[in-house]
């Protein structure tokens, strides 16, 4: 099935046998209604936000390579550890899609924002996207606008900052031992 | 008529018996459920976990008793005093053996021979009930006005069932005296046949009143943690538990009264045991549906109570008095 | 097959859920006024909540007006740690997440580092892997029979269904180490071989639960009571579950006809007979037949896997043979330089995996579990997701709940099915 | 309806009465140690040569493949005088801590050497956490609770009293 014809699409991608439709965040309600109408994706499993603050840069949790690129291993299944990818802004707010019918079709539904970037609220789309965009907007901070009630979800009313945020520090407990020396 | 002090020792004796009936109850109910359910039950204090009852007591009595904050004192430490006291009382008029010639005296089978036992059996429940319902609500717990208010609802309608459902066996027997009723039952037969229905009746009416499961509503733990008694810990909560299985010993006591016997037997010398030993069939019984039955809910426990159970009873008592007047 | 149809209609429209917020059960305005609604915390610590979950009741008497879950108390932050782990070590946490079926969890994290590295995986391994996730649905199911009776008073079921739990769990001490948490299947396939005796041991299983299920059947399946407290109670429509994103048996009890399984087959489903268990009402107890149902299909399953695993070699592999992802074997570390390299290479900085994002889904016992991973081309994952099914299922509670009762609200909430190790992650 | 649900609801009687005099499946457990398996992953164990050096030659690999961070290993050369391992390095100090171990197994899978395996004991409860830091003496030497392996040969605990009196 083609997707041109989802409103405000800007790219279409294609990798490991998923389709990924990159649409402009103010045209979001549109584009969802429109894969739920016209493509029967009836069925929203997930909202997933990722920010990629660092992305790519040196010495950042999981980068092992440099800037420039250098190949680390040569070919394998193991991958290159080169310079992924610039991303267009700091997060990304995929909505994956299912319809229910033969095939299972799957489509994640992506779109690009940055710090603050206000997102409509797809609850009055899929009422399920209640508590995903809540988990949204509490652990990663993405501003989900005309949410019917956008409170935190998982961690305490008063907690400062999102935690799943890249710039926001791990901390923990350091592990005792005996102190010998 | 006994001498006072024989009525003191029997008083003394009944009491400490039924305590340790309660005791052993306990026992019996987690040993027996425990089997039901492939496990091994009480099994660490003495053989056969037999001492459990007394580990338990220790371990209440050495509790530390609270109060919640907003409670209201008096009330909260009166309520379990008056659900034990009232539930112990109740015993007092079964009558337990045949009465027996002993030197001098005649000691009759009870510890009170009451000419209205049945009228004294059912005020001192509804006494008892008070307990329950002050204990919920002086403990001022959202949980345990909860349950005081479904012991409140649950206990006064089902006994108006079980008061019916006695009726029968009054009207059959003409009496009110709980030893006459066994009498008549000795001497012809035993009411449960006759008074099947009635039997079938007091039995889920008596369930509901002792609030055993399927209709542990008061206490179902598992929707507002433990009814009436949530807030109440220690031996003070041990009161509530013992008032419960003291009720429900004397239900099946009065049950294996009304309906089986008494104290009759094959062979009648054994008075007291024949007693016993119906008495711990009907106990069993009781356990049983614990293990075998899931719980009612609010709703449906009020209807089957007003709906079902009251007319039916009504019914009986109408059908036995006719037949009664017309085998006249 | 399926049977939605492409819609014209906002599905938002029509149907029951109750309020704007459709996860929360408003008072209505009415009842809000008399000043007669009693507000009550259900947990976080309560009888009958699984875990800590918090439920902020309105009750009108003893009817449930108002409803809103408070979740949170159990969270983690799972997500946040694997980020700070390699992929290799990470595959310890997802099966911490939803701790009644964690080889579902587990398998779906190592399926999506397979995805992104277009591995191959043996034939022995995948069927051994569709073999204990089947065997972890029973185990699932019967923690939720059992805790669900025990919540409608039924007691001596939770005896009845931890001793077929029990059988099950000695089997995973057997072939993984440990009863729960057992991090068995690697990137590349398992991480061991199968023991000795596994057959024999599983088969006496697959012999024993049909007896077992039938057990449980005698005990509730026409009681009276049963039956008054769980039909016509909790209903969902299939519009609803829909909406809702609802999964696993809460959707094929309400009558939608899918299961990831059969519809999206993974692993060597397609290659398997087992029937995909709908009812079609959408109440409580609907919901308690489709678990009890999919029980005996999963055993069906599970006799296949050992069928199709026995009639493999004793020799075939159980993992994939890549050096650059699997841990060389053992035997060569002592005699093989390379292979001593490549051992400290991935214990020490981890494998990479290529650059991209991926959403794979599995049906675990609870439902469509997703998990979405992000990789930079490094030793860790960027970002892992986990959709997971407790976690909207527990969104559905307010839905179901109109005009319950106190008693039912146990019930539904328990017939939901829902882990909240893994709603709040 | 009713009528045939009256002796259906009969059946849980049935049940559990059945059951009642079935042999219980619990076990008596402080006197009755359920064999483990043997891959079983209990309380780790640090393993000796024949000649009574040790295996670990304190790499830190294993500190590097935890999950959870919880063994902390530092290392020293041998000498001549002081010879503890086989290898050019020994492990001066090897510590678990347990209470934050998830027992994966993952550093017995690292392990090159074969000088930590996760062995059977499972009782490892303490009531301080300090206590369950376990140092070198302690992983070097044996249980003092042994928990045998589910081999019928190998199985050493007692008949327990409760198990024929219950």
């Amino acid at each position: 099935m083609s997707y041109d014809g989802v409103p405000g699409l800007v790219e279409t991608k294609v990798a490991h046998g998923e389709t990924t439709l990159v649409v402009d965040p103010a045209r979001l309600i549109e584009a969802a209604l429109h894969l739920r109408d016209e493509h029967g994706f009836g069925f929203l499993s997930d909202v997933s936000a990722a920010d990629y603050l660092g992305w790519g840069e040196q010495q950042v949790a999981g980068y092992l390579g440099t800037t420039a690129g250098r190949d680390i291993n040569q070919p394998g299944t193991n991958g290159l550890a080169r310079r992924p990818a610039a991303k267009p802004k700091r997060f990304s707010l995929s909505y994956h899609l299912l319809a229910l019918r033969p095939g299972a079709p799957r489509v994640r539904l992506q779109t690009w924002i940055d710090d603050g970037e206000p997102v409509e609220s797809v609850v009055k789309v899929w009422p399920t996207a209640d508590w995903h965009e809540r988990e949204v907007w509490d652990l990663m901070g993405v501003n989900i606008v005309n949410h019917p009630n956008r409170v935190r979800i998982l961690l305490e009313d008063d907690w400062e900052g999102h935690p799943l945020r890249k710039d926001y520090p791990v901390g923990g407990e350091p592990v005792r031992f005996s102190g010998e020396e | 008529m006994d001498p006072w002090w024989i009525d003191i020792i029997k008083g003394f004796l009944i009491i400490n018996l039924v305590l340790v009936g309660f005791a052993y109850t306990t026992w019996a109910e987690r040993k027996l459920l425990s089997r039901m359910q492939g496990r091994y039950g009480p099994n660490r204090a003495g053989p056969f976990g037999l001492l459990q009852p007394i580990a338990d007591l220790i371990k209440l009595v050495r509790k530390e008793s609270f109060f919640p904050m907003s409670a209201s004192n008096k009330m909260y430490i009166a309520a379990p005093i008056i659900s034990t006291a009232a539930a112990l009382l109740t015993f007092s008029v079964i009558p337990f053996g045949p009465g027996w010639h002993i030197w001098k005296w005649d000691v009759s089978g009870s510890v009170v021979d009451a000419p209205i036992a049945l009228i004294l059996v059912f005020a001192l429940g509804s006494l008892g009930i008070y307990g329950f319902i002050i204990g919920g609500w002086a403990s001022d717990s959202k949980y345990a006005t909860l349950g005081a208010m479904r012991t409140c609802a649950q206990l006064v309608s089902y006994e108006v069932s079980l008061a019916l459902a006695v009726l029968g066996v009054v009207i059959q027997a003409h009496s009110l005296n709980l030893n006459e009723i066994v009498h008549q039952q000795g001497e012809q037969f035993w009411f449960f046949g006759p008074q099947f229905v009635g039997m079938v009746i007091f039995f889920l009416a008596g369930t509901a009143e002792t609030s055993r499961p399927p209709f542990d509503l008061p206490e179902a733990d598992t929707e507002i943690v433990a009814g009436y008694h949530t807030e109440y810990g220690g031996m003070r909560w041990g009161l509530f538990s013992m008032a419960e299985y003291v009720n429900m010993i004397t239900l099946s006591g009065l049950a294996v009264t009304l309906f089986f016997g008494g104290w009759h037997g094959p062979w009648d010398p054994l008075g007291p045991l024949w007693f016993l030993i119906k008495l711990a069939v009907v106990v069993f019984i009781f356990i049983w549906m614990r293990a075998a039955l899931p719980r009612l809910r609010y709703d449906q426990l009020m209807r089957f109570g007003w709906k079902v159970l009251l007319p039916v009873a009504t019914l009986n008592a109408f059908v036995t008095a006719l037949v009664v007047v017309a085998v006249k | 097959m399926a049977t939605v149809e492409r819609r014209t209609k906002p599905i938002y429209e029509g149907t029951r859920i109750p309020s704007p917020v459709p996860t929360i059960l408003a008072v209505p305005e009415r009842l809000r006024a008399n000043d007669d609604i009693q507000q009550i915390n259900f947990g976080p610590n309560h009888p009958s909540t699984h875990g800590v979950l918090r439920l902020v009741v309105d009750l009108d008497g003893e009817l449930v007006v108002g409803l809103r879950a408070v979740i949170g108390y159990l969270h983690t932050g799972f997500e946040k740690t694997m980020e700070q782990k390699t992929w290799w070590k990470c595959i310890t946490y997802p099966e911490r997440i939803d701790y009644l079926a964690f080889q579902s969890n587990e398998l779906v994290f190592v399926l999506a580092i397979e995805k992104l590295l277009a591995m191959e995986i043996p034939e022995k391994a995948t069927w051994m892997r569709m073999c204990l996730l089947e065997l972890n649905r029973i185990h699932s199911h019967l923690v939720w029979l059992g805790t669900a009776c025990l919540e409608l008073g039924a007691i001596s079921m939770f005896w009845y269904t931890f001793r077929e739990r029990d059988q099950i769990l000695d089997l995973f001490e057997m072939v993984c180490g440990t009863r729960m948490h057992t991090r068995y299947f690697q990137a590349g396939g398992l991480a061991e071989d199968i023991p000795e005796g596994f057959y024999e041991e599983a088969w006496k299983l697959v012999a024993q639960m049909p007896k077992g299920v039938d057990q449980y059947e005698d005990m509730i399946d026409q009681n009276r009571i049963w039956l008054e407290r769980t039909k016509g109670l909790g209903l969902l429509s299939a519009e609803d579950a829909i909406a809702l994103g609802q999964s696993g048996p809460a959707l094929r009890a309400s009558g939608v006809d899918w299961d990831l399984r059969r519809d999206q087959p993974y692993l060597f489903y397609d290659r398997v007979y087992f029937d995909v268990c709908v009812r079609e009402n959408g109440d409580v107890w609907d919901r308690y037949k489709v678990h009890m149902d999919e029980m005996r299909q999963s055993t069906r399953i599970v006799a296949q896997c050992l069928e199709q695993l026995q009639k493999l070699d004793d020799g075939a592999p159980w993992i994939a043979d890549d050096r650059k992802v699997v841990l060389p074997p053992r035997e060569e570390l002592h005699t093989s330089m390379e292979s001593l390299i490549h051992h400290f290479k991935i214990v020490t900085e981890g494998y990479r995996v290529p650059e991209g994002e991926v959403y794979v889904t599995i049906e675990s016992a609870r439902g469509e579990m997703g998990c979405y991973v992000v990789s930079d081309g490094g030793a860790k994952p960027w970002r892992v997701k986990f959709r997971a099914p407790s976690f909207v299922a527990l969104q559905a509670t307010a839905t179901c709940m109109n005009d319950a009762l106190i008693a039912d609200m146990i019930a539904i909430a328990g017939s939901l099915d829902t882990v909240m190790g893994e709603v709040d992650r | 309806m009713a009528n045939e649900l009256i002796p259906a609801t009969f059946k849980g009687f049935a049940v559990t009465f059945r059951e009642m005099f079935k042999k219980p499946i619990t076990q008596q457990y402080p006197e009755y140690k359920r064999p483990v398996y043997p891959r079983f992953r209990g309380r780790h164990q640090l393993h000796l040569h024949a000649n009574g050096l040790e295996k670990c030659v304190g790499c830190s690999l294993c500190a590097a493949a935890c999950p959870s961070d919880c063994i902390r290993v530092v290392a020293d050369e041998n000498t001549a005088n002081n010879r503890v391992s086989a290898g050019e390095r020994y492990a001066r100090i090897y510590e678990i801590n347990l209470s934050r171990c998830i027992f994966c197994g993952y550093c017995e899978l690292a392990c090159p050497f074969d000088a930590i395996t996760l062995g059977n004991e499972f009782e490892i409860s303490e009531y301080s956490r300090d206590d369950l830091i376990y140092t070198k003496d302690m992983l070097l030497g044996r249980p003092i609770k042994v928990v045998p392996v589910a081999d019928p040969n190998l199985y050493d605990t007692p008949v327990p009293y409760y198990k024929t009196h219950s």
